[in-house]
């Protein structure tokens, strides 16, 4: 059951992966990189069955940096669009050499 | 004053003494700062610091014993380092000497650099301080410390205070001495630490034990360091143009013989054995010998003035490297003359040549001439200071060339020959340079000045220490002698005298034979 | 070393200021030149010094002269020679522990004594002669130092006690040379003459270090009696390399081949310095110095060969030379190094009081002959400038019967040139001949003929040199008796109102030639052969016996020359010597020369005599050209700036390199960045896998 | 498990109550009152508790010795010399910003707040022996650090230097976590102590252990920005606003670092054989990239930002050499670093114009006639990351305890040792390409007027350049205070490195 658990978890965790790999816009982009730390959150979940607690507290805290990592990225985002008129990562390229 | 304090002094003072300039100096005429003349505050640091230098040699008594003077306290307990200075006969000659030579070029070159001259002598004092620290440390880490402190305000002498591709040139030159200078650090730290990690001290390191090839290496690093600011072929380049940018006194400290005091004092006594090993020692040697031969010819078709006395001095540096390197007791000594003496004679040189660049505004031979008609004292000095370069036998020149060879001769003849004929080529660059700058009517209408009061009393004494150095310096080989025969001594292995294999020379007891 | 204990605190003195006179004349002189050239910066048509600068120059060397005497006059009352001790010079340790010195050691001794009264003799005539030559230079005062200080550096040359000491005043001669051949350097031809001699002389003196290098390094010592008494020791092929290495610094000095070639070039200096440097004094050094290394020499038969054989090639060579040139001092340059070939010879076959002999009747004809060629040079100077003419007041084609005009100097210049060519009873005459005799006797039998050079037996190599000296002889006589025809014989050559204006010298120009013609006259008598006892036989042999007797016999005939033999080889001398004058006479008649403006260039071989064979030529495109191209393009253009370029291209290049790698992956897009950062993790995961 | 008082607790983390609960009032500070002096009075509110902390650590470190700290934090000598660093390096922070972000018009309440709230993490990251507080530390540190680098909302530069950043940090975070996730799977423990003992006593899943400190070295490498994980970093020290990427560059480079090695020591030792390789040529890389590509940069925060990548390289060249050396090479290294740092950006503050265009080399021409003894304090300040002695003052002894921890370390680094010489001949390239300008060059008349530099920043350019100079004469102090410094793990000394292969 753990050992199915972790195997989800890393198949999530290497979608994320591929999803920022592949993307462009900065909030597809976010949003994969949310997968991953979610797919993490399954390993902890799983192995917390086996460790004892500590990784579902891990959770409670991954989630919570989550939000306040959200709402960074999203007024970053923004800030972004402001500028720049699009979220598209390979448009942003003042800074470069 | 106890040798201590003095040698303190010696190492502090010109440090103090950049402070003072740097704060207290004003640039000269056009400033109206309230301030003493920078020049003038200069004068006074090298001034002080060639007393303290002079009363140091006074007061020591060539015991014979390796350290005529020595001074310790503890610096970085931490690691081991001490601020441990020491003189042997041969440092402190070369700190006399060196002491000697810059309050004179001082007063030679008083006139020469206009802008900014506080900074320019707090430059040029700090690094006399970084000049005594190399010769007088006892410590391997106040030694590099020292070393380095060379670079920086050298650094600034050239590219602020130099000619129009200065800033290049003093790049150049940095990087060139500082890729040498750290590898020379890891050396350091690696003998530092086979030595148990707990001492600086030249004697100390010197007992580490390394396995071979870790000597070598290390050794390689130390000599890499040395003789790029040596300078050896290929590592030369940097110098003619450091030198032909560069203020006169900051080409002429760049030409005291820094690097291959280093050698002598710290490379060899560290690594005895490795010292000997070939092909290391063979190379160097070889170089050497190309480099006699490269500068000489390289200076003959040299068409700028002051890179030809740069290339000559390259020339030079290869005779001292080969004396060094024939490890025999007699090419040490040439080896530590020959450092001597051309620390006088290429100051000098460059003095002149800054003397009669400044009044034409350039330094090419072609548009130079006419001092001996109308500045007989600059050309009589010109024709002196030459004939010291070329090695005129009763001038300072010959005698460390000549024993340089007698001393070579018998471990490297076939590259003593050559050496040799780097003499002969001596003859032909630096004659066709001073008969195009003194024995040529002047195409200039300008009239030519000759030396002032300062000039001539700076030229003076250039003149007196090569004359009098050229014949009566037979005291100070009796000091020296000890040094060079341990400089020797150290490289020769265990009861052997001859390195050649066609038996000892029996040279036996005086009048035998 | 300890001074000699025979050596009295006033022998000491004398020493000193043999050697110190002329060189405080130089100091002072110097001195005064300085101010005399400083004076006219402000007022440039300030007069030199002229009274004082001649009284300081010329009272130095006389006083010298006089000292010169004296310490003579108690060497012939039998005190051993002087040796002054003035200090230690060079101080150093050798591997043996020992630290030897080189001390500020003179001696004078027998054959340093000939040569200090030569130099300090024939130097007061031709410093007295120089004081109305250079009247009106404005360079008199410093004219007067670089001489006074070439004498003093000349009797350190001969005066030093060890190889290092002779060495210092060996290339202070060098120096002085170099300053007056350029003495005035307002042209640069005159200049380049002087740094030719000066480069040329080091060549040499590479020898002579080298020998010094050898010396020391398998005998521990460099003073004469300690190097030589080491020689026991040695394998005659290192004594056989020391010796030909001396050869060398000796040829450089001596003109000899292949490094005469600066000295017609030095002619260039003011004629009483040609007199004095480049005849009388500085250029037999290198024959003082095989004398003084006899012990080298006899000890290895071959350098004495190498020797003999140099100084006979070059006699030959400069003598055929001589036969076609038109400068008067050039014909006398080439007749110097002809000379100076004919002391080798003899000094090489062991002959040394001959060497000694000759190089001292030598230096009293030549100089009579260059000053009487420097008095001839001025009248013609003057007289050119008196007429508003330009010509070449040195150039024997525009003189002519000049006899007339100067009978005085015609006289004594006919007496210098039948001395040298070799007529009895001139000094020239004895000298020669015993060269000659001593060839002759050494090529019957000797260690010499049977040793050895370069596969040649010593025989062989002997009789060569005495067929070239023989010819060589004849040539003299030709080329020397042409000279003495063309400048003062028939009718003259140039405008009659240059011929009118020609003077013979007087005063000071006129009687130190006086002198040099007594001596010239009277100086065969110094050593006559047993042959012609009408004086004292051998007065010099036996004089020089205690320096160089023992090593003469080493190389001495096995068996004494008849005399009938030495009869034959003398009277034929002579006739030789007077078939040369006949031939130079006839040659004389047939061809009387044009003046010089009018004169073409010879052709053929006669064009290749006047061109010095091209040899000057050759060398600068053969030599000087190819390694100053090379110098200049390759090592310079090429390597020095290539390794630099590399240097500054190489920083410069990896500056480009990193902006150019940055542009490319810096490229400012994070969507790129992150599969680098995807990389880096799978390549991390990778290695950590493969530990485990 | 010791299970300490509350008070004791509390005590444990002072510094960081100290720290939010300054960002708390500063914040407050900065909505109150009239406009003109309330982001005047925040900073130096925020300022105050950044000394606060400074003498707090300070105060821990020379009072009564320290007790034990507990399993998750740590009670150390290296702890508290990092976070009185830390906070003297936030402190420094606050009065850049202040300065650099009233020349720009831009000056809030929000930045020091914020100084405060990353100086939170980064005290915490050098406390942090859990990695559960590892993980709070770093997100604190970043998440705050993100809204620094955006402050000035009309910089577009910023916007775009702030978003790459954040996105490739959570990016690398992920990996982090998920590297967190794997060890503690595979060694039931989130305590770092209890991690190594697992490991020591051999772990149940190997497969998974090794990849989960190969994510956990990804992400640190990230944070520290080595090689190849360095992308980000000229770009984002480019856009953010210079005192800020002073900030970055000093005191964020040493937070990781800290969390870098007390992670390596405490909970990878064992492992040392595995990753030390994958670390070496990190090392290697990441001193030659940095310093190799700094040569071909024109703009001097560029240059900087690739500098800062290079002294990541000896940073882990000392992380390598994993001895009692080592760690006291790297505080070492840490306190001359940020010295150094600070008083270069010092400068670079006072040369700006209030605008978000990039210096460039040429800005500093003339600077030596325009303001001596900055430039004096500027040249001092780079010659100190050149590592040369006595002019470059502590920045020489420090190159040489990293030297020093490479060529002691039980399986010595020589390689690596010459690695970072020559590429430090190259660094002499770039840093002296920014010192000639300043000295060899006249000033160009600048496109508009910069104010005289503030007070302050003056002060902290001056001061760094007179510590350095002074510690590089006489270094023993510092030397001492390092080598109490070392993480406790290296008390046994190097026997932990006894499995390098070499």
């Amino acid at each position: 059951m753990i050992s199915e658990a972790l195997v989800v978890s890393a198949v999530l965790f290497v979608i994320g992966t591929i999803g920022v790999l592949t993307r462009k816009n900065a909030i597809v982009l976010f949003m994969c990189v949310e997968l991953m730390l979610n797919a993490v959150n399954l390993s902890f979940v799983a192995l917390s069955k086996l460790h004892g607690n500590a990784g579902q507290v891990f959770v409670i805290l991954v989630m919570t940096v989550a939000a306040a990592e959200a709402a960074i990225g999203l007024a970053l985002v923004i800030a972004v669009f402001r500028h720049f008129g699009t979220v598209d990562l390979s448009s942003l390229r003042l800074l470069k050499g | 004053m106890s040798a201590a304090v003095l040698l303190v002094a010696l190492v502090a003072w010109p440090l103090i003494g950049a402070a003072l300039i740097a704060v207290l100096g004003r640039s000269g005429e056009g400033d109206s700062s309230s301030g003493i003349d920078a020049r003038t505050l200069a004068l006074g640091v090298f001034g002080l610091e060639a007393v303290l230098a002079i009363v140091l040699a006074v007061s020591v008594h060539a015991t014979g014993s390796a350290w005529l003077a020595t001074a310790d306290a503890a610096w970085i307990p931490e690691i081991g380092a001490r601020f441990s200075l020491g003189a042997d006969s041969f440092a402190l000659v070369m700190v006399v000497m060196s002491a000697l030579v810059l309050p004179f070029s001082l007063l030679a070159t008083w006139n020469e650099v206009a802008k900014r001259r506080p900074a320019y002598f707090a430059c040029l004092s700090a690094v006399a301080s970084g000049l005594m620290g190399v010769f007088l440390a006892r410590d391997l880490l106040l030694f590099y410390v020292a070393w380095e402190l060379l670079l920086i305000p050298m650094y600034f002498v050239v590219g602020v205070w130099g000619g129009t591709a200065a800033p290049r040139a003093a790049l150049k030159y940095f990087i060139v001495t500082t890729l040498g200078s750290l590898l020379m650090l890891v050396a350091v730290v690696y003998v530092w630490n086979a030595a148990g990690g707990i001492s600086f001290a030249y004697d100390a390191l010197a007992a580490a034990r390394m396995s071979d090839a870790a000597a070598r290496w290390c050794l390689a690093a130390f000599l890499l360091a040395f003789l790029v600011k040596a300078p050896l072929l290929p590592l030369h380049s940097w110098l003619p143009d450091a030198q032909r940018e560069a203020p006169t006194m900051g080409a002429l400290a760049l030409g005291l013989k820094v690097s291959t005091f280093a050698i002598a004092r710290v490379a060899l006594p560290l690594f005895p054995a490795a010292a000997l090993a070939e092909p290391m020692r063979g190379t160097i040697v070889a170089l050497a010998v190309a480099g006699i031969i490269y500068g000489a010819l390289l200076a003959v078709v040299q068409p700028d003035l002051k890179r030809l006395v740069s290339y000559a001095s390259i020339s030079h540096v290869g005779l001292v490297l080969l004396a060094l390197f024939a490890f025999t007791p007699t090419g040490a000594q040439g080896a530590m003359l020959l450092m001597i003496n051309l620390g006088i004679t290429t100051s000098a040189l460059f003095i002149l040549v800054g003397i009669v660049g400044a009044q034409r505004g350039t330094f090419a031979i072609e548009s130079l001439g006419g001092v001996a008609t109308q500045a007989p004292l600059l050309a009589t000095a010109f024709i002196i200071v030459t004939m010291s370069a070329i090695g005129l036998p009763a001038t300072n020149g010959f005698i460390g060339e000549l024993l340089s060879f007698l001393g070579s001769w018998r471990v490297y003849p076939v590259p003593t020959l050559v050496a040799i004929v780097g003499v002969v080529l001596a003859a032909v660059y630096l004659l066709s340079a001073m008969q195009r700058v003194v024995f040529t009517a002047s195409a200039d209408v300008r009239p030519f000045r000759d030396l002032d009061l300062r000039q001539s009393i700076a030229m003076g004494a250039f003149v007196l220490a090569i004359v009098w150095l050229g014949i009566g310096s037979a005291p100070m080989m009796r000091m020296l002698a000890p040094a060079a025969e341990r400089i020797a001594a150290r490289q020769l292995p265990e009861g052997r005298v001859n390195f050649q294999g066609d038996g000892p020379v029996a040279l036996g007891t005086e009048g035998a034979r | 070393m300890i001074a000699d204990s025979t050596t009295t605190v006033q022998q000491n003195a004398l020493l000193a200021a043999l050697i110190g006179l002329p060189a405080l004349g130089a100091v002072a002189n110097g001195a005064l030149a300085v101010q005399t050239a400083r004076t006219r910066t402000h007022a440039p048509d300030a007069p030199a010094p002229v009274g004082l600068a001649s009284m300081l120059g010329v009272g130095s060397i006389a006083a010298a002269f006089i000292v010169a005497v004296l310490l003579f006059v108690q060497l012939t009352s039998g005190a051993g020679a002087v040796t002054a001790h003035f200090g230690d010079w060079l101080v150093f340790p050798t591997e043996a522990g020992r630290t030897p010195l080189i001390a500020w050691d003179f001696t004078f001794d027998r054959l340093s004594s000939v040569l200090a009264l030569v130099i300090t003799g024939v130097g007061t005539l031709i410093h007295v002669f120089s004081v109305g030559y250079m009247n009106d230079d404005p360079g008199f005062a410093r004219y007067f130092a670089y001489l006074n200080l070439f004498v003093a550096f000349m009797l350190v040359l001969v005066l030093g006690a060890s190889y290092p000491v002779l060495f210092i005043g060996w290339e202070g001669v060098g120096l002085c040379s170099y300053l007056l051949i350029g003495f005035w350097f307002g042209e640069s031809a005159n200049a380049d003459a002087g740094r030719k001699a000066f480069v040329v002389n080091r060549i040499g003196d590479m020898g002579l270090i080298a020998a010094m290098c050898i010396l020391f390094t398998q005998t521990g010592h460099l003073d004469f009696a300690g190097a030589h008494a080491g020689l026991s020791g040695m394998s005659t092929g290192l004594i056989t390399a020391i010796g030909l290495a001396l050869l060398l610094g000796c040829a450089g000095k001596s003109a000899q081949v292949p490094l005469y070639l600066w000295l017609p070039d030095a002619m260039a200096g003011p004629t009483p310095v040609s007199a004095l440097i480049h005849a009388a004094t500085m250029v037999t050094a290198g024959v003082y110095l095989v004398v003084r290394a006899s012990p080298i020499f006899a000890a290895s038969p071959t350098a004495s060969l190498a020797v003999a054989l140099i100084g006979a090639i070059t006699a030959l060579f400069a003598a055929s030379i001589a036969l076609r040139q038109w400068d008067i001092k050039k014909v006398l340059a080439y007749s110097t190094v002809s000379q100076l070939g004919y002391m080798f010879m003899g000094v090489g076959v062991g002959a040394y009081t001959a060497g000694v002999f000759h190089l001292v009747t030598h230096a009293f004809f030549k100089a009579l002959l260059f000053l009487g060629a420097g008095a001839v040079i001025h009248a013609m100077h003057a007289a050119y400038h008196h007429a508003h003419e330009h010509g070449d007041a040195q150039d024997l084609r525009n003189m002519g019967g000049l006899r007339a005009a100067m009978p005085a100097t015609g006289a004594l210049m006919w007496i210098a040139t039948l001395a040298i060519v070799g007529i009895p009873p001139l000094a020239g005459f004895f000298s020669k001949d015993e060269i000659l005799v001593s060839v002759f006797a050494r090529a019957m039998g000797s260690p010499l003929a049977s040793a050895s050079l370069m596969g040649l037996s010593g025989q062989v190599v002997l009789f060569v040199v005495l067929g070239f000296g023989t010819i060589t002889a004849l040539l003299t006589a030709i080329y020397m008796t042409r000279l003495a025809l063309l400048a003062f014989e028939g009718p003259g050559r140039s405008s009659t109102s240059v011929q009118q204006g020609v003077h013979d010298a007087h005063g000071t120009l006129l009687w130190p030639l006086v002198a040099l013609g007594i001596l010239t006259v009277a100086g065969g008598w110094l050593n006559l052969p047993a042959l012609i006892p009408i004086g004292p036989v051998g007065v010099l042999e036996h004089w020089l016996e205690p320096i160089v007797g023992e090593t003469t016999r080493r190389l001495a005939p096995i068996a004494a020359l008849p005399h009938e033999q030495e009869l034959w080889i003398t009277g034929g001398a002579v006739i030789n010597a007077i078939f040369g004058i006949g031939i130079a006479l006839w040659l004389w008649r047939r061809w009387a020369p044009v003046d010089a403006h009018h004169a073409t260039p010879g052709t053929g071989f006669g064009g290749l005599l006047e061109r010095a064979y091209d040899v000057d030529a050759a060398v600068q495109r053969g030599l000087v050209g190819p390694v100053l191209a090379f110098a200049k393009r390759v090592l310079w253009g090429t390597v020095d700036r290539g390794v630099d370029g590399a240097l500054t291209g190489g920083g410069g290049g990896l500056a480009r390199a990193a902006q150019w790698v940055s542009a490319q992956v810096q490229v400012g897009d994070a969507s790129r960045y992150v599969w680098v950062v995807a990389l880096g993790v799978l390549g991390t995961l990778a290695a950590l896998a493969w530990r485990s | 498990m010791n299970a300490p008082n509350v008070s004791g607790m509390l005590m444990l983390i002072l510094p960081e109550v100290v720290l939010s609960v300054g960002a708390m009032i500063t914040l407050l500070l900065g909505v109150s009152g009239a406009d003109a002096g309330r982001s005047h009075r925040a900073a130096m509110a925020a300022l105050a508790t950044a000394v606060v902390g400074v003498v707090l650590a300070i105060g821990m470190l020379t009072g009564a010795p320290l007790a034990p700290g507990t399993t998750f934090i740590a009670n150390d000598g290296f702890r508290w010399t990092l976070t009185a660093l830390l906070c003297a390096g936030t402190g420094a922070a606050v009065v850049l910003t202040e300065a650099y972000d009233r020349r720009a018009g831009v000056a809030r309440a929000e930045t020091p707040a914020l100084l405060l709230l990353a100086a939170t993490g980064m005290t915490l990251l050098t406390a942090a022996r859990d990695l559960m507080v590892v993980f709070l530390g770093i997100e604190l540190m970043s998440l705050a650090t993100y809204v620094l680098v955006a402050m000035h909302r009309t910089s577009a530069r910023a916007a775009e230097a702030a978003v790459k950043y954040f996105l490739l940090g959570a990016f690398s975070t992920a990996f982090l976590l998920y590297g967190i996730a794997l060890v503690y799977g595979a060694t039931g423990s989130m305590q770092l102590e209890g991690i190594g003992s697992a490991v020591a006593s051999g772990a149940k899943l190997p497969g998974l252990l090794m990849a989960g400190v190969a994510l956990m070295l990804v992400g640190l490498a990230f944070k520290v920005a080595a090689a190849p994980f360095h992308l980000w970093t000229p770009d984002v020290y480019d856009g953010a606003p210079t005192a800020v990427t002073g900030f970055m560059a000093a005191s964020v480079k040493a937070a990781a670092f800290a969390i870098f090695l007390r992670i390596t020591a405490e909970a990878f030792a064992p492992l040392l054989a595995d990753w030390h390789p994958v670390l070496w040529v990190l090392a290697a890389a990441t001193m030659v990239i940095g310093n190799v590509l700094a040569l071909g940069q024109q703009q001097i925060k560029r240059v900087l930002a690739y500098s800062s990548i290079a002294h990541a390289g000896y940073l882990l060249v000392a992380v390598v050499s994993f001895s009692a050396e080592g760690a006291t090479a790297l505080v070492f290294y840490l306190v001359a670093y940020t010295l150094a740092t600070m008083g270069a950006f010092a400068v670079l503050v006072a040369l700006s114009d209030g605008t978000d265009r990039p210096l460039v080399r040429q800005d500093l021409a003339g600077l030596r006639e325009r303001h001596p003894w900055l430039a004096l304090a500027f040249a001092v300040c780079v010659l100190s990351m050149l590592g040369f002695p006595l002019a470059g003052g502590v920045g020489f002894f420090a190159k040489w305890q990293v030297l020093q921890a490479a060529l002691q370390a039980s399986v010595p680094q020589q390689t690596l040792a010459i690695v970072l010489v020559l590429s430090s001949v190259v660094s002499g390239g770039y840093y002296l390409g920014l010192i000639a300008p300043a000295f060899m060059q006249s000033p160009v008349p600048a496109a508009r007027p910069i104010p005289a530099p503030p007070t302050g920043v003056r002060a902290i350019a001056i001061a760094c350049a007179v510590v350095v100079l002074v510690l590089g004469v006489l270094p023993s102090s510092l030397t001492r205070l390092a080598q109490r410094s070392a993480p406790s793990a290296f008390a046994g000394g190097p026997t932990v490195a006894t499995t390098i292969q070499p």
